[in-house]
């Protein structure tokens, strides 16, 4: 073994050598993500440094590495936002501040004291309730985080995860406060039997459990990011939202348009997953559709059934069936600008 | 008007759990993945974190660590700070880009597996937190390692070491990935925020910080400190989960501490060790690794442990003896071995450390002393040939660490003693008592051979030194040579013999 | 030991018996590759060729080769002795 | 020190203030202060806290308790934050303050 005790010439680096022989310096996002997931390293025996059947290593070939979902480049994705950990943090406390900023300012006005019992009722059953639902929705992402073919989606995944917990910790301060407001009208104790026994929830319910047992990482990102969030945020964001604004809660109007931020950029890193994967092999249309055609129903059914609790508000509320198409409506407008393939082929039969 | 403060309803955010109606449980929790084990599923209801943080609160506060982080980087840039360092200092950064910066990659993916199957919501919700602190480590850590790339190739490492099947890397990715994401939720909170993050990532990360301050790494200090902040936090979701443990099923609890613990310590004997004793040059030692290792691991995080109700581990004795070898025997590894690693290793043994080395380490000299004479008498001879190895250091079946560990035995001499068993037909070698143990208790790594057995199967092509070293990733420019252009020899040729010192 | 004849018959193509090995107090086992016709004092001779002036001073001593702790006789070959691959061997100095 | 438990910080301009916003909170304390360049010891046997009022005292009113994480890179025992106090103690957790 003999080392090079002349110091050979030296061949000046730009940036890692990874990168190959790129003209460009990498952004420092690129520089920070870039082969960060070791387990996809080229020539490996297993993803993880163990016996080749551990039950970890096991799990990670069959639902990750033998995805029916298949490209020949994960790497070269890129997020539409190419969001760093500190463009990250740096944002998200912008939006926190102004979100702590009406917050204090709506309960200076005491606004809560203000909202008529049937309004309270619908936000009890379609707003405070969301944090169960939530939750689950952000394990799916975690768990597409943690089973993604690269660390260019595991990134935008694990920040929509934490997009989730930042939804849910509003959801449930506003829980707080409805309650200290209302101590008798169930809020804070009573949005588990909502969850639970609710007939308008259950095809949500259902439709999260189940996802949470997607476990093909491309099934899991399909079914959640593709189907089921861009079709339930578009009630509980979006409809809520103008449905609390026309009922004169504008607090609420005001929190989920801001968090309509969060969803929207985990729709534009989705929906430009969905275009990549296709763009770089036209089978996985297929692939997605298939995915696509069996997750749509139970979105579907979930929408109707939160619609239905619109139906039954009497003062502002909307058809179920309206409530369900809208949400068809903006799914489908996700998948088809990802991919002509990938929208209905019959967009009326969403409706 | 002041918002509501956080323990007025931060209690909603983790009342999340529901029972499954559609789905069975079993499904969405699987035990290979989730790891309840003899815990009753209910009882993670009890689970609390004690170092509570909200989601408003996060951000605001990681905003403020990213900017400071990043002000002190960019004022640095401008500076000659970086060309002002010892090469042996340097050494011990590259050794640590390299070494860490995927591992914080592992991390964010483990944190990602318990915020999907960790068995309570305030543990799923913690974990996101987890999952965005290793997030920023991991980019913190390439960010910086890059700043030095044109500089010098071996900074390339901080984020190729763990693409290639270099020996450390094997080792280190063997030890990491059975910690983390390769175990279910339980083991995992166990393995890696209590005992790797509460216990062993404070050396790396803080007390090496002081180091690394005193000689003259400002940047590099700032960051491990800024990025333990975190780990502080986060390593809390530890202590719960052990607790439940503890209470269901001591026997699992006291087993997954003991293992990690050791096969931690053997880890930071390779890296740490050296990089306190040896890189750091020897007037900006702030403590000896053994000091610190007293400091952090023996005193504080065995106090812990005996909090949560655990005894020490069986090893102890042989844990305590080899406070005095396995750094040491590592670093003449890393030293000899120098053309398979991707930094430029430090003898350390100039007459001034030794000194300092004997003080510290009474019995340095008699296992040591006379070993790098020899080496140094065949550098000042010119003999560079026979300070270069032509065969492979034995790799232990558990830490995949060079068997190094020299011991007094009972026949009054220091050995090497040979650790070893046959099982299924194959002999396995290992570099203690301790790891042999951990081996046979499980068998997890059954089928996971060492680089050695690799060559020896016939794995590695050709067989021969050229085709170990294009195994193992290295290239000629970024194999490692003497840190200080073999300088330090010479104070052997001017202090005195062989013998005279020795035999404390 | 006796010479048997079968061993001799045998051992018409040296088999490569890759070992671990340690010299007297050097710090580290290292892999060393002795074939199955080598006499113990050649295997002793491979073993130190790593280690001996290199980081252990040499000495002028009869070497002694010790395989599951028994002392083995200089002129034995490897397949004699009985060593298999992947078994460990210590060479020492004969008076350490 | 027997039970040694309190924050581990890292070296900054505002140490000192913490050091002795802790004093405040301790009176009658035994508190070992052990600095070691980059990193401060300040510890207590068995219980030592600081309080957010401490601490704005000392560093400032605009200072934030939250922003104390920013400061400790390690802490020895069992930690508790609330809005208003860290603790750092031995044993199982205390009923949940607030």
């Amino acid at each position: 073994m003999s080392a090079t005790t002349d110091q050979p010439a030296k061949r000046r680096l730009r940036t890692w050598s990874a990168f190959g022989d790129i003209k460009r310096r990498p952004s420092d996002y690129e520089i920070g993500t870039q082969g960060m997931n070791y387990t996809l390293r080229e020539g490996r025996k297993a993803p993880f440094e163990q016996n080749p059947s551990s039950p970890a290593n096991l799990w990670m070939q069959t639902y990750r590495d033998d995805s029916p979902l298949q490209v020949d480049d994960w790497e070269s994705f890129r997020d539409p936002d190419m969001l760093s950990y500190r463009a990250y943090v740096t944002q998200q406390h912008e939006q926190e501040t102004k979100v702590g900023g009406v917050l204090e300012q709506y309960a200076a006005a005491n606004a809560d004291a203000q909202l008529p019992p049937e309004w309270r009722a619908t936000l009890a059953r379609l707003f405070t309730t969301t944090r169960y639902p939530l939750h689950g929705a952000q394990q799916v992402q975690a768990y597409i985080g943690l089973m993604a073919p690269s660390p260019y989606i595991t990134n935008p995944a694990a920040l929509s995860a934490a997009d989730m917990l930042r939804r849910v910790t509003l959801v449930s301060y506003r829980t707080r406060e409805l309650q200290l407001a209302w101590p008798d009208d169930g809020f804070a104790t009573g949005e588990r039997a909502i969850w639970e026994l609710d007939e308008a929830w259950q095809p949500t319910r259902r439709a999260i459990e189940l996802a949470l047992t997607a476990y093909d990482w491309g099934e899991a990102f399909t079914a959640m990011n593709l189907v089921l969030l861009p079709s339930l945020d578009d009630v509980l964001l979006r409809q809520l939202g103008e449905v609390a604004r026309d009922s004169g809660d504008d607090l609420t109007w005001l929190l989920t348009s801001f968090l309509q931020r969060d969803a929207q950029r985990r729709e534009r890193w989705s929906g430009e997953l969905a275009r990549f994967v296709v763009a770089q092999r036209p089978g996985n249309a297929g692939v997605l559709r298939k995915w696509i055609d069996k997750w749509s129903p139970l979105a579907d059914e979930s929408a109707a059934g939160l619609g239905s609790v619109l139906e039954n508000y009497s003062l502002r509320g909307r058809a179920a069936s309206e409530v369900a198409a809208a949400a068809a409506a903006a799914r489908e407008r996700l998948l088809a600008g990802a991919s002509p393939g990938l929208a209905s082929a019959d967009p009326a039969a969403a409706s | 008007m002041a918002l509501l403060k956080r323990e007025e309803w931060q209690g909603i955010v983790r009342d999340v759990d529901w029972t499954l109606k559609y789905v069975d449980d079993e499904a969405v929790y699987p035990e290979w993945h989730s790891g309840t084990g003899k815990v009753p599923r209910d009882a993670w209801q009890k689970w609390e974190e004690s170092y509570k943080v909200s989601y408003p609160d996060y951000v605001a506060t990681q905003r403020e660590k990213e900017n400071s982080a990043y002000a002190v980087q960019s004022a640095l840039k401008r500076s000659k700070a970086f060309e002002t360092l010892d090469e042996g200092w340097k050494s011990a950064t590259k050794m640590h880009f390299g070494g860490v910066a995927l591992v914080e990659g592992m991390a964010t993916l483990a944190e990602l597996k318990m915020a999907r199957f960790g068995l309570s919501p305030a543990w799923r919700n913690m974990s996101i937190f987890g999952a965005l602190d290793e997030m920023r480590h991991t980019q913190i850590t390439l960010l910086f390692g890059h700043e030095f790339v044109s500089k010098d190739p071996q900074y390339d490492w901080s984020h190729k070491a763990f693409h290639t099947n270099d020996w450390v890397t094997v080792s280190l990715r063997s030890l990491f990935d059975a910690m983390m994401t390769g175990a279910n939720a339980v083991d995992m909170a166990i393995q890696l925020p209590l005992t790797f993050e509460t216990g062993f990532t404070n050396l790396q990360f803080v007390a090496l910080s002081a180091d690394a301050l005193e000689a003259g790494d400002i940047n590099f200090a700032n960051m491990i400190s800024s990025i333990q902040t975190d780990e502080a936090r986060h390593s809390q979701q530890g202590g719960p989960t052990l607790e439940i443990l503890v209470e269901h099923d001591p026997v699992r609890a006291q087993w997954t501490v003991d293992k990690f613990f050791w096969l931690s310590a053997r880890a930071f004997a390779a890296l740490t060790g050296p990089s306190m004793d040896y890189y750091t040059p020897v007037e900006h030692r702030k403590q000896s690794y053994r000091e610190f290792m007293e400091e952090w691991i023996i005193d504080q995080f065995m106090r812990t442990l005996s909090d949560y109700g655990l005894k020490k581990p069986w090893y102890w004795d042989e844990f305590m003896e080899g406070l005095d070898i396995w750094h040491h025997s590592l670093n003449m590894g890393l030293w000899f071995w120098r053309p398979t690693l991707w930094w430029k290793p430090v003898a350390g043994v100039d007459e001034a450390s030794r000194q300092w080395l004997n003080e510290k380490y009474p019995n340095w000299e008699t296992v040591y002393g006379d070993k790098w004479r020899v080496i140094a008498e065949n550098i000042n001879s010119g003999n560079m040939e026979a300070t270069l190895p032509e065969t492979l250091p034995w790799l232990c079946s558990m830490c995949h660490l060079p068997t190094c560990n020299a011991n007094y035995g009972r026949d009054g001499k220091w050995r090497v003693r040979n650790y070893s068993l046959k099982h299924n037909g194959m002999t396995y070698h290992f570099c203690t008592k301790g790891c042999r143990q951990i081996w046979w208790e499980d068998r997890d790594n059954l089928n996971h051979t060492t680089v050695v057995e690799r060559f020896l199967l016939g794995e590695i092509q050709p067989m021969d030194v050229p085709g170990v070293l294009g195994y193992m990733g290295l290239t000629p420019d970024v194999m490692g040579d003497d840190a200080h252009n073999y300088h330090w020899a010479s104070s052997f040729s001017q202090s005195e013999p062989a013998g005279t010192a020795g035999g404390r | 030991m006796t010479e048997t004849a079968e061993a001799t018959e045998t051992a018409a193509e040296p088999q490569l018996v890759p070992v671990n090995a340690i010299f007297a107090d050097d710090f580290v086992e290292i892999l060393v590759a002795i074939t199955t016709a080598d006499t113990i004092a050649e295997v002793a001779g491979k073993v130190a060729y790593h280690v001996e002036g290199k980081r252990v001073r040499a000495r002028d001593a009869e070497k002694v080769v010790y395989h599951n702790d028994r002392a083995l006789t200089p002129d034995l070959t490897v397949a004699e002795a009985g060593i298999a691959p992947f078994d460990h061997i210590r060479v020492d100095y004969a008076d350490a | 020190m027997d039970n040694a438990v309190g924050p581990i910080l890292r070296s900054s301009d505002e140490v000192d203030q913490v050091v002795a916003a802790i004093y405040d909170d301790n009176p009658g304390t035994e508190i070992e202060v052990t600095d070691r360049g980059a990193y401060v010891r300040i510890h207590a046997s068995d219980h030592l806290r600081v309080t957010a009022e401490s601490l704005k005292r000392h560093l400032g009113p605009d200072f934030e308790i939250r922003s104390l994480e920013a400061m400790m890179s390690a802490f020895a025992g069992r930690i508790n934050t609330t809005s208003d106090a860290v603790e750092w103690s031995l044993g199982p957790a205390k009923a949940p303050v607030g």
